[in-house]
């Protein structure tokens, strides 16, 4: 046994995140972890890796007991970590942050930046990126950057590498590029865990299977006997579950909308990112925009709503043309915005009820904000978007990543949305979740909400686009409507 | 847990200042001798406006995340203009402004000693207006405009003044910062507590009750957030460090009221002592975390120390300095270790 | 440059316009900014050109000012040095240069050293004198006895370090009054710090405070606002420095006396000697090291206040 | 776009300051006269040296994301040791660290001049140490816990010296300060030169050169991500004030050198211009930007502005503060917009 943890539980202030976990790790394994939102797969993941300290519980190396709680000691054991955030200094190049902590030193125990960025250059087109390790890391894609942050632990692991949802943000070429490197580290008879929603890419690379469920251990199952539908439905306790399974077939886009169009946009360019995207959009209507990460659909979503100034474009609103709007006039317009990003998207020091009202103080509120009023309000949002604890009192940071994500969503509630447009808004979520979202989603589209979702899922835009736009490298290479398309169909266009 | 215990831990950062100052209250009442009495406490309250006064502004500039170092000098440029204009009034300005009084005292008039009131009020808003624009335009950090604005600041107030103190000014403001109501024989209510207290109440309300203190808070907070949902984060930081400024000014009239006459080197300490009180009160230095109350209670702790250091005979004169830090020290510390509690 | 037929020039007549680097420790308060005033108005008269540098309270700058002006031509500079031996080294490139420095109150170094450094003269009012003055004048006021509060300027400067012994050299004669507080309390010239001094000290007896003394005017006039209302009012009050606003206090009876410093006086002086100096071609070793400028007291009893007012005017800049 | 312009946009930010002191240099020489001159050379870089030294631990706190505001004071504390430490050995010290010299001036053996030198930069090092216990252990920000240090760092200073002044001192310090090696017959290349340059270099050799170094960035650049890259970033944020806290008492005795003379009123504006300087410099604020090159630049910028701004005579005396803070402002404006530039 190469790991062992016993009895783990942790809360925070007095909410219990894990309540008596035991784990076995083996080497030359592969070990999925699957649960819900908030089930407590990362903060398990956090305490192996030493970035928590304050649990109980005992955990073995080798047989022997080890202290854990600092990052430090863990790698000196050889236990590295992709967290579920993205990590990394922005600032710093590539290189460095490749070598983050254990940059090679030459003479006088100096650092060797030639080695280094060559060493560099090397381990990294063993993962197949090749690009300037000079440059800032923070110059680079979302994609990229997950690509980095993989490599600096395949880089800095000796044992036992744990990859908390890496694959959340990879395009399909990385990511058949990652399960190769993990399978040869298997081979190499290193621990390998791997955290992560997509269950069939867990049942397709792990050797054995840990459930999560509210913070305990529901099972630990070998995958060799295990169907999707089953783990689904041990993860969501019995829940019942009828999803995108059938995106696993092609489905049938309705024809063009022959409605008025709310929006069109006209000739937008990001300079390096996409040029002269034109599209339009119409109430009731939702249009997916798919494209691998990094292929500028995302941006186009940021510039639309104003996050993002774009270099040009102007699009019409209503038969009226406009510029692009700036962020509060995009929100006076109607136009809600969920970004993939959560770090951007709430105020995590702030309660609930705060950040529910934030964007229709006016309307929702009136002149005199008082908590009374804001609660009436914000509660029965937060039980329409099903968050857990729907308590408005609670502080937003103190969520898990996929209420966080209900509560930017009810925050649009408030008022009428006329334009929804959501960037990745199920990353990192459970199947639950995602379909408690989506329906959510579904119905401002049928109140005549028109709506707009920029993902690399495919599964997602199947199920939920009536029309969908690819894009690869900034340039649209193919609308679809009024046609049956499946997975693979809509990957060969991106 | 019992919720009275979770209701304590809950409130903790916001009772850690209060504790701090009940604790030096005590302090200096055990170990000094004519601290506990009607006179100081009156006394503290008179010294603790131009503070308060100061840091109200303070506090929403570093609610949402910024700071204004330029606060004590605009404060004396605003002291400043106020004698210069006052003694200019008195001297060749127009009819209007002035008038002679029947005892030849009184001699500029209503007219001229409202707008030697309200210009300097004027010039510090339309300094913290510069500081807010030149920070949200340039996105540089507004610790380094502000540096730059308080030089600037120190100059024109030297440049108005050339040196000299200017010890005449409109009446009310010597009288409400000296004077006050005697309740009963010996414990006597600043009218300055009006002031100070009004103005508190008003920020209280505006950030607690309206739009644009939720923005304030939600700014400091998560400033990307805060403007993906609409609001113009750099229009709230402009007004907080224009309110800023305007307070600032406020305040310099006030302490020049106090002192009896402006000039140039008053308000030398105005800077540190203004933020040692905002953060003493619990406002976080980096945003979103605080309040008025706050800031009312680390006004009062901070001025309590500063008066009560003053009936401390058994320390050093020279090391006066010194135990001021530690005190100060100590009690951000308690208040750090206070506010964890809630937090395990 | 020039020098000879500088010297040769006679005081009367045809006269050479001087140069002159003129400066004091820092504009922000009033009497340095009398000082300029001073030398310009005195200057134009005398037809020396004065160049006016600020030390800014700070020493770094007024070092800084001081390097720059080193390194160009005077006939001659006068400075008010905001503290003792930091100009030391400029100064020594002055005299290497051969051009004649005069320091203005505070002492540029110590007396003995000053000819070797390059000082030529010490202009200076009599610090302990003004001290002694104005307490006297408070001792008696106050029937000498009683209690009183000494606010003194900061520690380290030789005019307070002055006043400070001025003030307790006449304390020794009046053994029936108390200081409160045990002795003189620094408060670094600073009015606020002054103003809550004095207000902590009152209340630390029960009795009736007698008087008060205050190394400066600006300082006392800050204080004595604590006094409305209290059971002290009336309390005598002395200061310090004797400029307009001082003045005026004494007028309204918010003060009850001052000594004046001379600030004109000294700048004036030193100007007419530093051109005396350069036109007659005064040798150093000819010069006294040393000269005095007198300050009066100043009370409602005196009756030289208007007189004072009057000279003490930035218009007229004679004390 | 070219391979070239593209490098330059890459170091907009690091050419920006360079373009900034050049700017500087280009307006004194062009609108003074007297300016531009060796001497005047020759005076910027002794004055420079202070600030260099002070500046180049501000660096290290600077870059690891936290600040030092005890600076101006720690310097004036080791000044004040120092003057203090060297005449009690000349009044009533052992023998063994006073020699009586044949001309009977020099009094103080190596080993009490070692003495006088080495003890009050361990104090420096001493107080900065404490900055950073302080601020690791009580998660305060470092903006406080140094704010109150100061406080105890004036008051140690006034203790020590009574407010007297101390002029004497080893020898080597005011020959460092303010001599040096002539160059021909007008340039005089500065003592200090070399003192700054060591320091300045070694410090630039440990930040990019040692993991020490790096770890400051990465601390400073993103303290989570280096603390889960197993980065002891609590230890690195308090060697980079202690560090901070050395350089000051370094800075303070080279000082105190310069001026021939160690007292409490000295370093007054040390702070603001050592931060000032850094920032010019175009390190940031936040954290994980900038480095030596760039203080050492924006130092350079810093004096020029000063010692220039003496040889402007067609401002009035009174307003030239309101132009260096304007001048400041521009400078500084004119940095972040070339630094923009790059990211566009
Ligand atoms: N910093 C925190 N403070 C308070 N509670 C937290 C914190 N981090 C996590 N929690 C709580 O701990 C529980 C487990 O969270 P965790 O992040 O481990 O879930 P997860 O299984 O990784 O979920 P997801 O799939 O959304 O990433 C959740 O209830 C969450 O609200
Ligand atoms: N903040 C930034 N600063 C500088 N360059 C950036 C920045 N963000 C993105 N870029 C560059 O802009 C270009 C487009 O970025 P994008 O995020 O679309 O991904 P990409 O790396 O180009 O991915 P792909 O090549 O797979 O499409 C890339 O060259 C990227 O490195
Ligand atoms: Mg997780
Ligand atoms: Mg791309």
């Amino acid at each position: 046994m190469l790991l062992t943890c016993e009895n783990i539980s942790k809360s925070y202030s007095g909410v219990e995140a894990l309540r008596q976990v035991s784990l076995q790790l083996r080497a030359g394994e592969i070990h999925g972890l699957v649960g819900a939102n908030g089930a407590g797969k990362s903060t398990l993941m956090k305490i192996l890796s030493g970035a928590l300290s304050d649990f109980k519980g005992t955990i073995t190396m080798d047989e022997e007991p080890i202290l854990m709680g600092d990052p430090h000691e863990a790698l000196a054991h050889g236990i590295a970590m992709v967290y579920q955030e993205l990590s990394g200094v922005g600032k710093l190049g590539v290189a460095e942050n490749l070598f983050l902590g254990r940059q090679p030193q030459g003479r006088f125990g100096f650092i060797d930046w030639k080695m280094m960025n060559r060493q560099a250059r090397e381990f990294l087109a063993t993962v197949g990126l090749e690009l300037d390790v000079t440059r800032p890391l923070e110059s680079f894609s979302l994609s990229i950057r997950q690509m980095i942050e993989i490599a600096r632990c395949l880089q800095a692991g000796s044992r036992l590498f744990i990859l908390d949802e890496p694959t959340s943000a990879l395009s399909p070429p990385e990511k058949e590029r990652l399960f190769q490197l993990l399978a040869q580290l298997k081979e190499e008879g290193k621990g390998i865990v791997f955290v992560s929603h997509f269950i069939e890419e867990v049942l397709e690379i792990c050797d054995r299977v840990t459930i999560l469920v509210d913070g305990r251990l529901r099972s630990t199952l070998p995958t060799a006997e295990l169907s999707k539908h089953e783990v689904i439905h041990e993860m969501l306790d019995g829940k019942d579950m009828s999803t995108e399974e059938a995106m696993e077939e092609a489905v049938q886009l309705p024809p063009k909308s022959h409605e008025k169009p709310l929006l069109q946009l006209h000739s937008l360019g990001l300079k390096g990112v996409f040029e002269n995207i034109s599209l339009e959009v119409s109430p009731g209507e939702s249009l997916g925009l798919y494209g691998f990460v990094g292929a500028g659909h995302q941006e186009l979503a940021h510039c639309l709503c104003g996050s993002q100034k774009a270099d040009e474009g102007e699009l019409t609103w209503q038969n009226q043309l406009i510029p692009l709007p700036v962020p509060h006039r995009a929100v006076q317009m109607g136009i809600a915005f969920v970004a993939a990003d959560r770090a951007a998207s709430i105020v995590p020091k702030e309660e609930n009820f705060k950040n529910i009202t934030l964007a229709h103080l006016d309307t929702a509120i009136g002149h005199w904000v008082t908590p009374a009023k804001e609660i009436a309000v914000a509660a029965p949002c937060l039980e329409k978007v099903g968050c857990q604890p729907p308590d408005p009192r609670r502080k937003t940071g103190s969520l898990s990543g996929g209420n966080q994500q209900k509560v930017v969503l009810g925050k649009w509630l408030l008022d009428e949305v006329r334009l929804l447009v959501l960037e990745e808004p199920t990353r990192g979520m459970d199947v639950g979740a995602k379909r408690e979202v989506m329906e959510l989603v579904r119905d401002l589209k049928n109140k005549g909400a028109a709506v707009l979702i920029a993902s690399s899922e495919p599964e997602l835009l199947l199920a939920h686009a009536d029309r969908i736009l690819v894009l690869r490298r900034g340039v649209v290479t193919r609308e679809l409507f009024d046609c049956r398309v499946d997975k693979a169909e809509l990957m060969r266009h991106a | 847990m019992s919720s009275y215990k979770s209701a304590l831990r809950h409130h903790a950062r916001d009772l850690a200042p209060l504790a701090t100052l009940l604790v030096l209250i005590l302090f200096f009442s055990v170990f000094t001798s004519g601290f506990f009495d009607l006179y100081t406490f009156s006394s503290v309250l008179k010294q603790a406006s131009t503070r308060a006064i100061v840091a109200t502004g303070l506090t929403f500039v570093l609610l949402c995340a910024e700071i204004d170092l330029s606060v004590a000098l605009v404060a004396t440029l605003a002291a400043c203009q106020m004698g210069v204009l006052y003694k200019w009034i008195l001297d060749t300005g127009p009819a209007v402004l002035s008038a002679a009084a029947p005892d030849g005292t009184f001699t500029v008039s209503l007219a001229g000693a409202l707008l030697v009131l309200i210009l300097p009020v004027l010039t510090g808003l339309f300094v913290g207006l510069l500081n807010g624009l030149l920070t949200v335009w340039s996105r540089l950090p507004s610790f380094i405009i502000t540096l730059a604005m308080m030089e600037i600041a120190r100059g024109l107030a030297s440049y108005l003044t050339k040196g000299a103190q200017y010890p005449d000014m409109p009446g009310v403001l010597p009288k409400a910062a000296n004077e006050g109501i005697f309740l009963g024989s010996s414990f006597e209510l600043p009218y300055s507590v009006f002031v100070c207290g009004g103005l508190l109440l008003a920020a209280h309300i505006v950030l607690t009750y309206t739009r644009f203190g939720r923005y304030v808070y939600m700014t400091g907070g998560n400033r990307e957030a805060a403007r993906l949902a609409g609001v113009r984060t750099g229009f709230v930081v402009v007004v907080c460090l224009a309110i800023c400024g305007m307070t600032a000014g406020l305040g310099g009239l006030m302490n020049a009221g106090w002192l009896n006459s402006a000039g140039v080197n008053q308000n030398q300490h105005l800077l540190l002592e203004a933020i040692a009180c905002v953060v003493l009160g619990g406002t976080s230095l980096f945003g979103g975390e605080g309040g008025i109350k706050n800031t009312l209670i680390g006004v009062l702790a901070f001025t309590v120390l500063d008066v009560g250091l003053g009936y401390v005979t058994w320390v050093d004169e020279f090391l006066r300095r010194s135990v001021m830090g530690l005190v100060l020290l100590a009690a951000l510390l308690l208040n750090g270790q206070l506010a964890k509690i809630r937090q395990d | 440059k020039g020098k000879e037929s500088a010297n040769a020039a006679p005081i009367t007549g045809q006269r050479r316009k001087l140069r002159a680097a003129i400066g004091n420790a820092g504009l922000q308060s009033t009497w340095c900014a009398l000082g300029k005033t001073t030398a310009e108005l005195w200057g134009g008269m005398l037809d020396v050109e004065v160049t006016w540098f600020d030390g800014a309270f700070n020493l770094e700058k007024q070092r800084s000012e001081m390097e720059r002006l080193a390194n160009q031509d005077w006939d001659f500079v006068a400075v008010q040095a905001y503290q003792t031996d930091f100009l030391e080294p400029v100064v020594r490139k002055f005299k290497r240069r051969n051009i004649p420095v005069i320091s203005m109150d505070t002492h540029l170094v110590a007396l003995e050293r000053m000819r070797e450094v390059g000082v030529w003269m010490q202009i200076e009012p009599d610090q302990q004198y003004m001290g002694r003055t104005s307490a006297r004048y408070l001792m008696e006021k106050i029937g000498g006895q009683g209690k009183v509060i000494h606010i003194g300027g900061a520690s380290g400067h030789s005019g307070a370090q002055g006043r400070q012994a001025g003030f307790e050299e006449v304390l020794k004669d009046y053994p029936k009054v108390e200081v409160v507080g045990g002795g003189v309390r620094w408060c670094d010239w600073e009015k606020e710090k002054a103003r809550s001094t004095f207000t902590a000290l009152l209340n630390q007896t029960q009795d009736k405070i007698a008087g008060a003394f205050f190394h400066n005017d600006d300082m006392a006039i800050a204080a004595v606002e604590a006094l409305k209302g209290s059971r002290h009012e009336g309390m005598v009050v002395a200061g310090v420095d004797g400029q307009k606003e001082g003045l005026t206090a004494v007028r309204d009876g918010r003060m009850a006396v001052t000594t004046v410093n001379p600030a004109c006086l000294i700048h004036m002086t030193s100007l007419v000697i530093g051109q005396y100096i350069v036109r007659n071609g005064e040798k150093m070793e000819d010069l006294p090291m040393r000269v005095v400028t007198p300050g009066p007291l100043v009370s409602k009893d005196t009756g030289n206040i208007e007189a004072l007012l009057y000279m003490a005017d930035p218009t007229h800049c004679l004390v």
